[in-house]
């Protein structure tokens, strides 16, 4: 039996939404690769939204399908409704992760929330730039 | 699609002799060699004739063998029993820091139970300097155990000279012999050690069926403790047809290592040379001369191990990896920490080792499906994109 | 000539749907489980059902069931990993007398390794007394180990009577269950033990394989140090077509229970009274009633096990014994000591097992056979002319 | 491969010798049947040889075999030659026997050995009640 769920092989074989975004109006990193697994989300925002997902993973099958999913699952989401993504729900998408692989490959919730994060600082900076 | 092994490290086919050699005790011949009637007698004589087999491969008596039930178990006996056997004389152990788990873990259960266990280094290569065994030595050292060859970056160890050092200090030397035995020639007169581990699925034996050597005089204590089987040393109604099969791989063996070596050498070779030629940032690990003639290891720098075996694997090519991810334990390789590998690098191992079936058309498939999956997935890495970023600032 | 096995309990023929699901493994499937590729994953997918299937057998869940060599490593893993596990919460640990070698000699090691072990002994059939283990339990008890079912003489044991007792006084509670899985039903919930170990060539799987099952949060420490096989609970390359046949077995055996118990329990009274009916100064061993169904035990007097075993060979019928001569240590079955048997009766031990394959006429054959033999070897016994001239001076 | 040479195969099944001689010459009796073996030999003895010699044996194969063994390499010995039967020569008679059996069921020779101790015995008393 494959360790893996069909739904991770279809997002580890084919991750939707890879590579960077230039001038990203957040970016998240999470994981370091000595554990393993690397996750570094770029996003762009639009009227609350999150218009625009993309990533880099250094990892295993499991990490970079999770990256994958993240970014399909918070495609044009609010940030509120974003920053509801968690590593379970995630797992549940991908119909099931190995126990093993659970918390270690399982960041892209957080390296998604950190962009948000970052955008959010961003956000706040450039307010305060502008008063 | 084209389908290729390259995973013989982690277990080789059953050869289709051996496996015609099992199939009588699968059936008719289905009696316990304890038993004293003819279907005993019939298993016993198989047993025995198994015993003559393996201890002809490694230049051994045949009443010198204990069957066991892995390499593993081999390991757990050797690494346990002689410990016990002498504690009355000294309760330290000197291993190396890349053994198998198997030794490695035992020496750990031994410190458990008030043995002083100490790790010799290695150097980049993988290689164990003798003179840090000699180094190490006290007057309670009882045992020594390093390995003949190491599986994941086929390194093969000084045990000759170590074994000089250890017949001088009258201590009892180990070699967990499971990379070796059945792949390039074991003497245990030649090694001068007084116990090895060896086991069936490393050269075409069956799973399930290992052995341990032990120079006849050493005391051993069992490990599995039971009827008298294996002359009190190993209880257990013994698993025959795995036996049988281990004789008839070891008999094999004797005949097929030199052609082998030469064949496993050539395609080693090719590997070695060829994949960091098509894959820049990525090197050899292990030895360059001194290594296993079927083992061919590498990492791949700013991409991790498990990716690429999965997407290999959908080329129908099967190898190993070292990374953390691949380990379960989700710890990247001891042996590659203790080369000095960083952390980061170790995750991009990858484990070519190689099977009789193995051919040159094998490597040009690898050599043609590897460098566009290393690509892509360093096109996912953000590590690839820092070095990018940064060579190009550099330059 | 005609062949009759009723040597059953020393191993039994491997079913040839066993075997049939085994093969495929020694063959193509011959992958590592550890691997991540095609090979290993269908490889893993088998042990996992087999696991399935071993739990379905017994009541368990799959997560529960480990996989050994043999119903000796699970009884030494058992012994030592439960003992070890809560060494800290004391160390004293109850056994029975008539438990098997591989019980009664883990607990010797124990005992070396610093721990109490209290014997039960055995009323004249065999049987454990529930009010004996009750009475030996200390503050510091942390283990019981009684068997379900001893092979030799078929008496079954009071688990679920002294379940109730280690449950009251929360200890853990081993029972060694190679004698009976897969020959009578056996369910884990109902017995209320906490460990139990089987083996695959007890009924119809292969040799090589055995499994402990231990209930889910009860603490056990390896006894195979290494990889991270079976949970991280016993290292070691699984030996998977063993584990194969041993799942095949565990299904095959849920349905074959009943039909094997009505016939067997038929060939072994139709044994236990026709055979003391022809030879005088016969008598049965182990509970009249209590016993397996496929286990019929005697002791001839005046004469010895070994030589009824070699002339019943000569007629194609195998049988065991619990003899001196035959147990290769040169001592009686402790079983039969332990029951109150004169060494001197013991001696003439006979066990007959029996298997799927046995049929009445095979009774018929044994009862025509054997009654000559005694005969002979009473001629031939010293022991049977002072008996024969005592009789006649005091008649 | 059986435990026992086809030598030790042969005088278990067709045993040479077995019985008892009523009014025996001398008696020996060697082993007990805890240990599992128990040896008696008879003896006939004329002009210093042995002129008849019959045996019980409770006991495994190697003891039956060695019984009927020793009786056929001491008769028509002198009673000196065959003292020097030991076990070391009847195992090599036997064409080997199985190293855990050599010590418990060889015991043939000291039975003999004592049937002729007890002739020599006998044969004081009767010539010191001669005297
Ligand atoms: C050097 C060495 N020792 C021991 C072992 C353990 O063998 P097994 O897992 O078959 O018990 C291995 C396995 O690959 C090995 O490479
Ligand atoms: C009750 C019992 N336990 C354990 C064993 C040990 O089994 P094995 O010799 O297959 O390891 C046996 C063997 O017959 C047995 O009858």
């Amino acid at each position: 039996m494959p360790i893996y769920s069909q739904k991770v092989m279809d997002h580890f074989t084919n991750p939707r939404n890879v590579g960077e975004i230039e001038n990203a109006d957040g970016i998240g990193e999470e994981g370091n690769p000595v554990c393993g697994d690397m996750m570094t989300f770029y996003i762009k925002v639009k009227e609350n939204r999150l218009d625009d997902i993309k990533f880099k993973t250094f990892g295993c099958g499991a990490a970079i399908a999770v990256s994958s999913i993240v970014s399909e699952m918070a495609m044009g989401k609010t940030l509120e409704e974003a920053m509801k993504i968690t590593p379970r729900t995630v797992a549940d998408e991908l119909e099931g992760l190995p126990k093993n692989k659970f918390h270690c490959s399982n960041l892209g919730a957080q390296a998604l929330h950190k962009a948000i994060d970052d955008y959010k600082k961003k956000q706040k900076k450039a307010e305060g730039g502008k008063q | 699609m084209k389908k290729v092994y390259f995973d013989n490290a982690a277990t080789t086919p059953l050869d289709p002799q051996v496996r015609e050699a099992m199939l009588p005790y699968l059936g008719e011949l289905f009696g316990n060699p304890s038993s004293l009637h003819d279907w005993g007698d019939m298993a016993r004589q198989s047993v025995d004739d198994a015993r003559e087999q393996v201890a002809g491969l490694i230049g051994a008596q045949a009443e010198e063998i204990i069957f066991t039930g892995s390499g593993t178990e081999s390991n757990n006996f050797a690494l346990k029993g002689l410990a016990l056997a002498q504690q009355a004389k000294g309760k330290h152990i000197i291993i190396s820091e890349i053994e198998h788990f198997s030794v490695l873990h035992s020496a750990r259960t031994l410190e458990k139970w008030g043995f002083d266990v100490t790790l010799i280094p290695v150097d980049r290569y993988g290689v164990v300097d003798p003179q840090d065994v000699h180094k190490s030595i006290r007057k309670d050292t009882i045992l020594v155990s390093i390995m003949h060859a190491n599986g994941e970056v086929g390194t093969l160890e000084p045990i000759k000279e170590i074994s000089r050092i250890t017949l001088e200090h009258n201590i009892i030397f180990h070699t967990d012999a499971v990379a070796t035995v059945g792949n390039i020639p074991v003497n245990v007169k030649e090694l001068g050690v007084d116990a090895l581990s060896l086991a069936g699925n490393q050269f075409y034996g069956p799973k399930g069926v290992g052995a341990l050597w032990v120079r006849k005089g050493v005391r051993i204590i069992p490990l599995l403790d039971g009827g008298i089987q294996e002359g009190g040393r190993r209880a257990g109604t013994e698993n025959v047809p795995a036996i049988v099969g281990l004789g008839k791989a070891a008999e094999l063996a004797a005949g097929d290592i030199p052609a082998k070596m030469t064949k496993f050498a050539h395609l080693r070779d090719r590997l070695l040379r060829e994949l960091p030629a098509r894959i820049d940032r990525s090197v050899v690990t292990g030895h360059p001369q001194g290594r296993l003639p079927g083992n061919a290891s590498f990492c791949i720098e700013f991409i991790e191990g498990e990716s690429m075996l999965m997407m290999l694997n959908m080329k129908g090519v099967a190898v190993s990896s070292g990374s953390a991810c691949t380990s379960k334990a989700l710890k990247a390789s001891h042996v590659l920490i203790a080369m000095g590998i960083s952390h980061e690098v170790a995750q991009g191992s990858l484990l070519f080792t190689f099977g009789k079936d193995n051919t040159d058309e094998d490597i040009d498939y690898v050599l043609e499906v590897l460098p566009p999956i290393v690509d892509r997935l360093r096109q996912m890495s953000p590590l690839y994109s820092k070095f990018v970023k940064a060579s190009k600032g550099g330059s």
